[in-house]
């Protein structure tokens, strides 16, 4: 007579792989959308590119983002400051990209770009006051002057925003009504 | 010890396994019914409230606590016997614990189940409810250790994994006794259940001394979950909670709903099941004079409760009381008082003590004494707090009526499948109260 | 484990936050208040409160994080009305700090009682321990009727169903103060820099807010009055409001 | 480790790949929604997001035009807060004008011109604004050509600025003398006695702030009498704003108002006998040689009658009480009495006010601080139009209704149907008129009644200036400005009439040039600059009208505070009359005095559809969402009537059905029902909801003045058997003993 546990436990053996077999499975595609398919790096309705802007043509980041060094946004440039330059720029007027603009700017649409960095409506952030303390942007935003389509590179949860702070030794920089209120 | 004559060690195996291997349509309808209950009257308003709110339910501002704590504590209430019970049982040696303990302890653990989900019931936002437990997270966010709901929630989870472990370990050489008396797949999953048990006088010694020693663990154990509950209400300044007598009360309290419950569940077994030859009335005997002693402690630190009210003569606690003793919800109250203390004096006759009947009518009706007072300490104290200004009201609405009763349905529901998975009473216990029969040579 | 015995000391210590900047303190003259609630409406407009219906109202489940409390002295002809604030009393003892499990509600640097709406996982245990009943919770999910919804604070969260909420002293008014105090290097904002909704719209100035901590702001100096209390005082929860008593002719 | 077989590779297989799509969905499923970044098209000069700007305006939530500051954030109105440097508010709001929001964002306004084509129904359809104008134009010009331009009507709120020069200048041109305007609040009691005290109808300025004394007939100055910012900021300095020094108030009343409640001492008078407690003060105050002018002997003789004997057996005060208050205020360095409410709105009005003003001049605080500061009439910009016309008007109006006389009807901003007796009929009388055209923001009683509904600006929305009434003692002016964009297909009142005048031609368009209500302040303004502002002034027109633009007003605190006093006390004296009110109803049918009164909320109605209003509780019994009846807890003893037994109400002119509230501080057989609910249509969350009590108040006039005696109307009380529950937010309102108005006893 067999009583012995680990025979019981022979035909189960089967099954059970297959189980982790297939949990295994979730986190391999879990990950696998989280590399290739999120939100990181959306397509927007121009092709925009920050490297072009920034990296050859020098153009310092608060020309565009004009608000971030003295409020909480910091703003994406309106239809109208784009063609402010872009009318004269004639090498690139032509372009497929810039026409969009164009048609843009023609109808006096705004520009519905997707947001890539966002954050929930229960925390309130300010760009102002990081600036001030003397962060770059791409301490949060990457090496954006390289990018040609804009890419996420920080997790923007809690804990990424906490680290900071605790390692900057933000005064009550963790305290929770900093940016929860 | 048995009512009936004493049985064969065979007819003890064939009488109690034969409530788990033969299973008539009765059973299936049964269970069908208390599922159907559980899932109407428990899930689906529950589901309700989580899409709309907690709003659903009665409470208001000045009433944030309502008929879900008071089912809290009540099913933790109900809990406590089982276990305790058997564990002091088991230290003291009495004999006549064996055959209703475990179905005692199924009890404490199926009540300390639904409890908790009255716990998910109450909350605002269930979804967070991980948050209470202190489990490492990148946040580098802790619960709050100062909190009496903290202590809650570790109190509880520990009570609920030691109660596991201590039934479980009760019934391995049972599970190898069903192993033994059963073929097919019920053979293979009882020969996990039971670890290999083969019945050798060393699995036998550290059997022993294993449930021993939870025994011993067990006991104060039990005593601090319902003294820590009770600090939820006993630590706020609200007049009717702050008491320094709440724990002992909430324990006394507990403890004596308990053994009530087990009484009401002890007459379920024999009517139903046919343990009349296991379970009779020394048993009973002895259960209702356990409950006369709890009642008189019981009615005792009521006393003291309204005695210490009255002499401290603040305006708040007198108030609290006065609404307690006069207002809206005073028949409650009363009856109460008349259910938990009053009724209970008619175990002193021995006549009633032995009457499966009577005894069955004094336990349920304790038992409901104990949902009152629960509901009562809930419901009368918060509306009637410090400010005048805020004096409010609080009835329950009827989701959560019809949640109070779903959650029998899931109790008995669970005590259902229980007993086609576990002996539901202690098969070698039992055995070893016969007498030695003679051995054929 | 020497850390976390520091740790115990310094925060068992009664008004640990001493060493800290701000004690933020508020002052409400009785014999100025009239019970017009104006604040009512001021808080509400700041602080997105919903508007919860008359049903709602009739199973007492507004949300007022400041309302008026009005007790009646002696018989006609004789009678007196006693109007009383009552909100937030943000207490250094605070009774309701102790309860939350998961530190939705604790005592910030400020001598604040804070509440934070995404941390709260609705046990209503602090409501329940507050003796001031100034705590409310989310019961339903609330909405606004379009175009309603324009006027909401962008700076103050909607809070969701589940989650209690209660007065902030108005939070995102004294970081805004504190901002500008940094952008021009201040240490301090400056007394009366923050000023709370309610405090602002009282017709009757019946309501003064600053820091304790300064002796010379005005709050200091009024809370240094003889007619100065703290409701309930019996409870030891040592509150942030000092009400000054109605004076009777 | 046994061989896999190639059956289960494939298993395994299987297993991860669903377990990788389970895992790509989950991630899919768990990601955030898609949330898109609008930037501006072309961005506004002086907008940054995320921080907000403030803009300088001019309250419309009642008539004491307090100055507001609006806090805009993203082109949208936030919060509203009283405008710091203006001289009425001094950077003060009360609820109802913080409650501006609700007007403007409010679900129910109207936002498209609508026609109607049965009145009464909510059948209306959209309409342009061209086909509207153009319909509406030719009505009125046709009947222009035919020299029928007086059956032409305008009837407006209280209007004041150059939104009433529009007005009339239009009416004008039209060769209509009918521009009149109503308003149920409109104290034209207390203007007609001050004309016949003081020589002059406009409102003086009360100086509580620096009174020592108050004695308050009835005015409810801290919740709506007049301008009740203003005098509960000067309140709070009456009683704690001077070292060493507590003003004492005392207010004579029936039921206890706010102002009731923070008084020192209240006293129930017998309703409709305040006026003669006043001269029964004023005879102490004589006899007892407190008062020591040249004209005592004529005082002495025409308060003669008002022994203090005779006077307390009247009001049911007694006798201590009278002589004690004369005596405290003939003694206080600084004694004022005002008077307002139940006490101006008897029969016998003009006489109860003269009473009281006869007290001022005793006290002789004409001119001084602490007392009656008359103002001027302001000359910039002129008062044009009529003031509102009292009971008086509004029969007129209707007798011409039913006569057939009004062929075309445009109401602005009042709500007559609502705010009038029903006995008046102005509903029905309208039924007459074959044209109404209301301009207007909400669907109220009256607009439903209209067959064009042209919908108006918010004043959040609009151009306009203001001169504050009662005045601050010096000549002021507010200008308003638009400061949000308009949210829906609305214009402005005034550009509408600018509008209509050119859709009517003729000379119209001529006189009136201006292409907006904007370009026509601004050019009077200019006119004004050009001739009287700019005095001392080196800044042009433009940087002028920019600074009143940023301050939101503009006035001069060192000018004259308007002409000086009058100092004969003669008129007061011969005025000396009777002042006891009379009432419809016979005591013995009709054995209760019914008291409504004006809720600082509500107002006359108007704050009943902002739900911020709906959802405050009254400030005295914390009831939300209704209307109730308020009874002495003995009267209410003797009837066996509990809270929320709904009551029959009814007087000679009609009844109402409304739950009993018992309230501890009325006088007995008096029965006290709040004005503002009760409306039939006035948005979600106005409708359907309480009771108006204006509406069985009985046609009694004060002769005098032509204003509605609404407090002089006598009812009787059935307990119907029904019962409704008085959605109410207070549990106990007494303090059992602890610790909450005071440090009392160590423990509660």
């Amino acid at each position: 007579m067999s009583i012995s546990v680990l025979d019981a436990l022979q035909p189960a053996k089967k099954p059970a792989l297959i189980v982790l077999v297939l949990v295994f499975g979730l986190f391999v595609g879990a990950w696998v959308h989280g590399k290739y398919f999120s939100d990181r790096s959306p397509i927007q309705p121009i092709d925009f590119s920050h490297r072009i802007h920034v990296t050859d043509n020098e153009i310092p980041c608060q020309h565009c983002h004009i608000y971030a060094e003295r409020t909480p946004v910091a703003g994406v440039p309106s239809v109208s400051k784009c063609m402010g330059c872009h009318n004269s720029v004639p090498s690139v007027r032509e372009s497929p990209e810039i026409l969009k603009l164009a048609t843009y700017w023609e109808n006096r649409e705004p520009i519905p770009w997707i947001k890539v960095y966002d954050l929930p409506d229960y925390v309130h952030f300010t760009h102002k006051r990081h600036i001030k303390a003397g962060l770059a942007c791409q301490e949060c935003h990457g090496p954006v002057e390289t990018m040609d389509r804009i890419t996420r590179v920080a997790t923007m949860k809690m804990p990424w925003c906490v680290d900071c702070h605790t390692e900057r030794e933000v005064e009550h920089g963790r305290d929770c009504w900093t940016c929860h209120k | 010890m048995f009512d009936h004559g004493q049985p064969s060690y065979a007819e003890v195996n064939k009488d109690i396994l034969s409530t788990m291997l033969e299973t008539g349509p009765k059973y299936w309808m049964l269970l069908g019914m208390t599922m159907s209950v559980a899932g109407i009257c428990f899930f689906m308003p529950w589901i309700y409230q989580l899409f709309v709110g907690v709003g659903a339910a009665g409470m208001n501002h000045n009433a944030v606590w309502g008929s879900y704590l008071s089912n809290f504590i009540f099913w933790i209430g109900l809990s406590h016997s089982g276990t305790l019970l058997s564990a002091v049982l088991h230290i003291t040696n009495s004999p006549w614990r064996k055959s209703i303990y475990r179905s005692a302890e199924a009890m404490t653990l199926f009540s300390l189940m639904t409890a908790a989900l009255f716990v998910m019931v109450h909350v605002g936002r269930v979804w967070f409810v991980h948050w209470s437990f202190p489990i490492p997270n990148e946040m580098g966010l802790w619960p709050n250790f100062r909190s009496p709901l903290m202590f809650d929630v570790m109190a509880i989870t520990t009570y609920l994994t030691a109660s596991s472990i201590f039934i479980y370990m009760g019934s391995v050489p049972d599970f190898a006794a069903v192993r033994d008396a059963s073929t097919g797949l019920r053979r293979r999953l009882y020969t996990i259940f039971s670890f290999g048990w083969r019945g050798t006088a060393r699995e036998w010694h550290t059997l022993g001394w294993a449930y021993t020693f939870f025994a011993v663990f067990v006991i104060p154990l039990a005593v601090s979950v319902h003294s820590i509950v009770s600090w939820d209400f006993a630590l706020s300044a609200v007049p009717g909670f702050h008491h320094t007598i709440f724990a002992p009360y909430f324990v006394c309290g507990a403890i004596y709903s308990g053994t009530a419950g087990i009484v009401t569940v002890m007459y379920c077994l024999r009517k139903f099941l046919g343990f009349e030859r296991y379970i009779g009335q020394v048993h009973l005997d002895s259960l209702g004079k356990l409950l006369i002693t709890l009642s008189l402690i019981w009615s005792y630190i009521n006393i003291l409760e309204l005695f210490t009210t009255w002499f401290g003569g603040t305006s708040y606690e007198l108030e609290a009381l006065s609404f307690r003793l006069t207002g809206f919800y005073a028949p409650l109250y009363w009856e109460m008082l008349i259910f938990c203390a009053f009724v209970p004096l008619l175990m002193l006759f021995k006549k009633i003590r032995l009457s499966w009947n009577k005894m069955l009518l004094i336990s349920v009706l304790i038992n409901i004494g104990m949902l009152t007072e629960r509901f009562i300490i809930v419901a009368t104290s918060q509306p009637r707090k410090f400010l005048p200004g805020a004096f409010g009201f609080y009835v329950p609405s009827w989701i959560e009526i019809s949640i109070s009763v779903g959650s029998f349905a899931i109790f008995v529901t669970l005590f259902l499948i229980f007993i086609k998975w576990v002996p539901a009473i202690s098969i070698y216990e039992v055995k070893e109260t016969l007498k030695p029969l003679r051995r054929n040579v | 484990m020497s850390t976390f015995v520091e740790k115990l000391r310094q925060y068992s210590k009664p008004g640990y936050y001493d060493e800290f900047d701000y004690h933020w303190t508020m002052t409400i003259d009785l014999d100025r208040c009239t019970g017009c609630e104006a604040c009512v409406v001021a808080c509400q407009a700041e602080n997105n409160l919903p508007i919860v219906g008359e049903e709602r109202f009739a199973q007492s489940r507004e949300i007022k994080w400041i309302r008026i409390e009005r007790y009646w002295e002696g018989e006609y002809p004789n009678i007196k009305m006693g109007f009383i604030p009552m909100l937030c009393q943000h207490c250094d003892d605070a009774p309701c700090e102790t309860a939350c499990p998961v530190y939705a509600t604790y005592h910030n640097q400020d001598g604040l009682n804070t509440q934070i709406y995404n941390r709260c996982i609705g046990t209503r245990t602090c409501a329940v321990y507050c003796p001031y009943e100034v705590r409310y919770f989310n019961w339903f999910t609330y909405t606004w009727d379009e175009p309603l919804e324009q006027q909401l604070n962008p700076d103050v969260s909607v809070r969701e169903k589940g989650v209690m909420e209660k007065c902030t002293f108005c939070i995102q008014r004294i970081r805004i103060a504190k901002d500008n105090a940094k952008d021009d290097d201040r240490r301090r904002v400056r007394d009366g820099e923050v000023v709370p909704a309610c405090v602002q719209s009282c017709p009757t100035e019946a309501m003064l807010f600053g820091n304790s901590k300064d002796p010379e702001a005005k709050v200091s100096k009024m809370m240094k009055n003889t007619r100065g209390y703290t409701v309930l005082k019996d409870l030891n929860t040592t509150p942030s409001i000092v009400y000054l008593k109605k004076v009777h002719a | 480790m046994s061989k896999i077989s190639r059956r289960d590779l494939l298993q395994y297989i299987g297993a991860g790949g669903i377990g990788v799509a389970g895992g790509v969905l989950y991630g899919e499923g768990v990601q955030r929604k898609v949330e898109l970044l609008i930037p501006q098209v072309i961005p506004p000069e002086d907008y940054s997001p995320g921080v907000a700007t403030w803009y300088n305006t001019v309250c419309n939530q009642c008539s004491a035009g307090c100055g507001i500051s609006v806090r805009i954030r993203e082109g949208k109105a936030k919060k509203i807060e009283g405008n710091p440097v203006h001289p009425v508010s001094r950077g003060r709001l009360c609820a109802r004008g913080q409650a501006g929001l609700n007007v403007l964002y409010n679900p129910d306004r109207i936002r498209t011109p609508l026609q109607r084509a049965d009145r009464g129904s909510e059948n209306t359809a959209e309409i342009s604004w061209d086909d509207a104008l153009t319909t509406i134009g030719s009505r009125i010009g046709r009947l222009k050509i035919e020299g029928n331009a007086g059956r032409i009507r305008l009837l407006t709120g209280r209007t004041r600025g150059h939104l009433d020069e529009l007005f009339a200048q239009f009416m004008n041109l039209l060769g209509s003398e009918h521009y009149q305007q109503y308003d149920f609040t409109y104290p034209s009691a207390l203007a007609a006695a001050n004309k016949t005290s003081f020589g002059t109808d406009v409102l003086p300025y009360y100086d509580i702030e620096n009174a020592d004394f108050l004695l308050s007939f009835g005015a409810d100055y801290l919740g709506t009498w007049l301008s009740p910012v203003h005098y509960s900021r000067a309140y709070g300095n009456l009683r704690q704003g001077r070292q060493g020094q507590r003003g004492k108030t005392v207010q004579v009343e029936p039921r206890m108002s706010l102002s009731g409640a923070a008084a020192d001492e209240w006293i129930a008078a017998r309703p409709g006998t305040e006026g003669l407690l006043a001269l029964g003060i004023a005879h102490v105050l004589v006899s007892s040689g407190s008062y020591t002018g040249n004209d005592r002997d004529e005082w002495s003789s025409a308060l003669q009658a008002y022994s203090p004997s005779m006077v307390s057996a009247e009001t049911e005060v007694s006798e201590d009480t009278i002589v004690r208050i004369a005596e405290e205020f003939g003694a206080s360095t600084a004694s004022l009495a005002i008077a307002g409410g139940a006490t101006a709105a008897g029969t016998n009005a003009v006489a109860s006010i003269v009473a009281v003003n006869a007290l001022n001049h005793l006290a002789g605080n004409l001119g001084k601080p602490g007392g009656v500061i008359l103002n001027s009439a302001q000359t910039f910009p002129a008062a044009a139009g009529s003031s509102p016309a009292g009971l008086q008007g509004a029969l007129d109006l209707v007798a011409a209704m039913q006569a057939g006389d009004v062929e075309v009807l445009l109401v602005h901003d009042t709500n007559p149907v609502f705010s009038l007796p029903d006995n008046v009929g102005f509903r029905q009388a309208m039924e007459n008129v074959p044209l109404i055209i209301a301009l207007s923001s909400f669907h109220d009683e009256t607009t439903v009644m209209a067959d064009f509904i042209l919908p108006t600006n918010t004043y959040l929305e609009s151009w306009g200036d203001d001169v504050p009434d009662p005045g601050v003692g010096f000549p002021v002016t507010s200008l308003s400005q638009p400061v949000v964009a308009p949210l829906y297909d609305t214009l402005p009142v005034g550009d509408i009439i600018l509008s209509l005048a050119r859709q009517i031609g003729g000379e119209l368009p001529i006189h009136m040039p201006w292409a907006s209500m904007e370009e026509f302040i601004k050019d009077r303004w200019r006119e004004e600059f050009d001739e009287r502002m700019s005095e001392g002034q080196d800044q042009n027109f433009e940087a002028f009208w920019q600074a009143v633009l940023e301050a939101g007003v503009w006035g001069q605190p060192g000018a004259a505070a308007g002409g000086q006093p009058e100092s004969s006390s003669s008129p007061t004296i011969a005025a000396i009359a009777d002042p006891v009110s009379k009432f419809a109803g016979d005591e013995t049918d009709y054995p209760f005095v019914l008291h409504p009164y004006l809720t600082a909320t509500f107002l006359d109605g108007r704050g009943a559809n902002l739900p911020w209003l709906q959802e405050l509780p009254d400030p005295m019994t914390s009831v939300v969402y209704g209307s109730w009846a308020e009874l002495n807890p003995v009267t209410a003893d003797e009837l066996g009537i509990e809270e929320g037994d709904v009551l029959e109400i009814e007087s000679p002119a009609g009844s109402i059905r409304v739950p009993a509230f018992i309230f501890p501080a009325i006088r007995p057989g008096v029965v006290a029902v709040p004005i503002g609910q009760g409306h039939t249509s006035y948005g979600r969350y106005a409708s359907d909801r309480g009771v108006n009590p204006i509406h069985i108040v009985a046609t009694l006039m004060d002769k005098q003045s032509g204003d509605l005696a609404w407090a002089a109307t006598r009812v009787k009380i059935t307990n119907t058997g029904e019962r409704l529950r008085i959605v109410k937010t207070d549990g106990v309102t007494r303090t059992l003993g602890r610790q909450i108005l005071g440090p009392g006893n160590d423990h509660g």
